[in-house]
């Protein structure tokens, strides 16, 4: 026996009051709408409760009735009253096909009740699944879960940067500079800042060095002899150093461009 | 703690890790906490070895370690929930009849559109069951069935697993469980 | 279970309780859990013993019961905590727009001061972005150009070169490959 689980909230009074068939007075309407999931829900109850012989439901009175609740249901619920009328429609068609004479050539169709018992027994199925799945213990009622404290440290990762990065930001900047024509960037003058800068951390280190002292003739080979001598020339354009010789054929000095 | 080089020390490692998060921990995310020196299979065993340590006749007795869909986590004893319970009166709230029918067809019978379900309810869908049953992350939209209109087709989530402390559908009945004494239509 | 009715169940009662707590418990929290029949001297007492439960030495020793501002918890000891923080990697962070241009003008424009770079970008530089980079010793400071002010000039370092695995600037993917088809495109 199935009794539908919101009929069991339903006070004692209104058990009492579960329909008998699949008329339903309008004034009790609303209870049976809240009471039952729907048409399939009600037929359901029904026919596993009271044995229901739908051939004997005076079908014109039914359908009389249910044209009744949709006029009274017009302003809300409509499409619940819709459902209803749909299945008392499903219900009389069956009828109907049952009443007519068979004819031999048609023996083979499928019983017209059929599909309507596939719908109920699927639906049957699916209201004590759901039922099921409502006990089954859930996080947070019958499952209590660990969730000890812990200190988050993060630990803070600098950003991450790719050539490719570099290179789109150095694009942009020439882009927007407008004069990029001008700053075609080789690898030999990439060489040649970078000795600029190698050549100021040393100066800054020694204040003053001899100009010989700035290449390593035994181990760089010439085009990197060639690369620092570019970068100490490119040093003194930018005045960023100074090269100074008392006279000639004494030894040249390299200094940081420091006026003191 | 220099890296854990012993069976002890990893378990400890594990124990921390999952007694503090507040997910369960997927086999990927433990190994993480071993910086990669650390075996899959091994992992497995430490952490059979962790659950055998957490059992009612233990000293450690109070949590049990359970897999579920998404990973391993500690969760209370169920003998002690009784007594949880007092701390939080309000929890989270049960469903209506109307949304665990719409949850049972999309379990039962996913991936789903709202017009399935309707079809076997017999009812409308209220979008605000969908919109719930969404919204808690226990169902989502897995594509579109190819017919007119492309509607969504639903299906349960990881989440919906974890918080019914199953390790996949198939712990659950199955449908057959369900399928009553066939019925007589007298029509 | 029925209700605990000796101390070692009340412990249980507690270590399940506050295991499970994303927030400390208050004693009158804890109180709750024994539906009045506890006494705060009792619980107290039971809550240290509980602590010297949890010890280093003990079996239970992962976690540590302590008393903060809003009651008590179990939290995991500090040596697992750096173990723990390679579960929730931080994102990885990006360099703005104007510190990679910054950068990308010093590498390839080196030397150059603040103003150079102003210069070429148009806009002042933020020193935030001067200080981050020097703080990663990825630029430094190679001399100071004889100009009123003797502003500083700045270089990329070995650091910079051995984080982007380069052995030196000439190592640079050739920049003539786009520059000379940005000039196709701008003509």
């Amino acid at each position: 026996m199935i009794v539908p689980a919101s009929g069991a909230r339903v006070h004692g009074e209104v058990i009492a009051e579960l329909p008998h068939d699949l008329y339903i007075p309008p004034d009790a309407l609303e209870v049976y709408l809240e009471a039952f999931e729907g048409p399939l829900d009600l037929l359901l109850y029904l026919i596993r409760k009271n044995n229901l012989d739908i051939l004997d439901i005076p079908m014109a009175d039914l359908t009389r009735q249910y044209m009744g609740y949709v006029e009274k249901m017009r302003e809300h619920k409509l499409e619940l009253a819709a459902d209803y009328l749909l299945m008392s429609a499903v219900l009389i068609e069956i009828k109907s096909r049952m009443l007519l004479p068979k004819h031999a050539d048609i023996e083979q169709e499928e019983d017209p009740r059929a599909e309507l018992v596939r719908r109920l027994m699927e639906y049957e199925a699916i209201k004590l699944a759901a039922q099921r799945l409502d006990e089954w213990p859930q996080v947070g009622h019958e499952i209590i879960v660990a969730r000890a404290y812990y200190e988050q440290i993060v630990e803070t990762q600098p950003p991450a940067v790719s050539l490719d990065d570099l290179m789109a930001a150095w694009k942009s900047v020439l882009e927007r500079a407008g004069h990029f024509k001008h700053h075609r960037i080789s690898r030999e003058e990439l060489s040649v800042r970078e000795h600029m800068s190698q050549i100021l951390r040393r100066l800054k280190e020694h204040k003053m060095l001899e100009f010989s002292a700035l290449f390593d003739v035994a181990n760089d080979g010439l085009s990197k002899l060639v690369v620092c001598f570019l970068a100490i020339l490119e040093l003194a354009r930018e005045g960023l150093v100074r090269i100074t010789q008392q006279e000639a054929y004494t030894p040249i000095y390299l200094q940081i461009n420091q006026a003191d | 703690m220099n890296e854990p080089n012993n069976t002890q020390e990893m378990k400890q490692v594990l124990e921390a890790a999952l007694l503090t998060s507040s997910e369960p921990l997927s086999l990927d995310d433990m190994l993480k906490l071993f910086a990669g020196r650390m075996e899959r299979a091994t992992l497995r065993m430490l952490l059979d070895e962790l659950k055998n340590e957490w059992q009612v006749d233990q000293v450690k007795s109070t949590m049990e370690l359970v897999q579920v869909a998404s990973g391993w986590r500690f969760q209370a004893r169920s003998e002690y929930v009784q007594f949880l319970a007092r701390l939080t009166p309000e929890r989270p709230q049960r469903y209506s009849r109307a949304a665990m029918e719409t949850l049972a067809i999309i379990v039962y019978r996913q991936p789903v559109t709202r017009g399935d379900i309707e079809q076997i309810r017999g009812v409308a869908v209220n979008p605000n069951i969908m919109r719930s049953l969404q919204e808690r992350n226990w169902i989502d939209v897995v594509g579109h069935r190819d017919v007119p209109g492309r509607p969504a087709l639903y299906a349960t989530t990881r989440t919906f697993l974890d918080d019914l402390n199953l390790r996949s559908l198939s712990d659950l009945p199955p449908m057959e469980a369900f399928t009553q004494q066939d019925m007589q239509l007298q029509l």
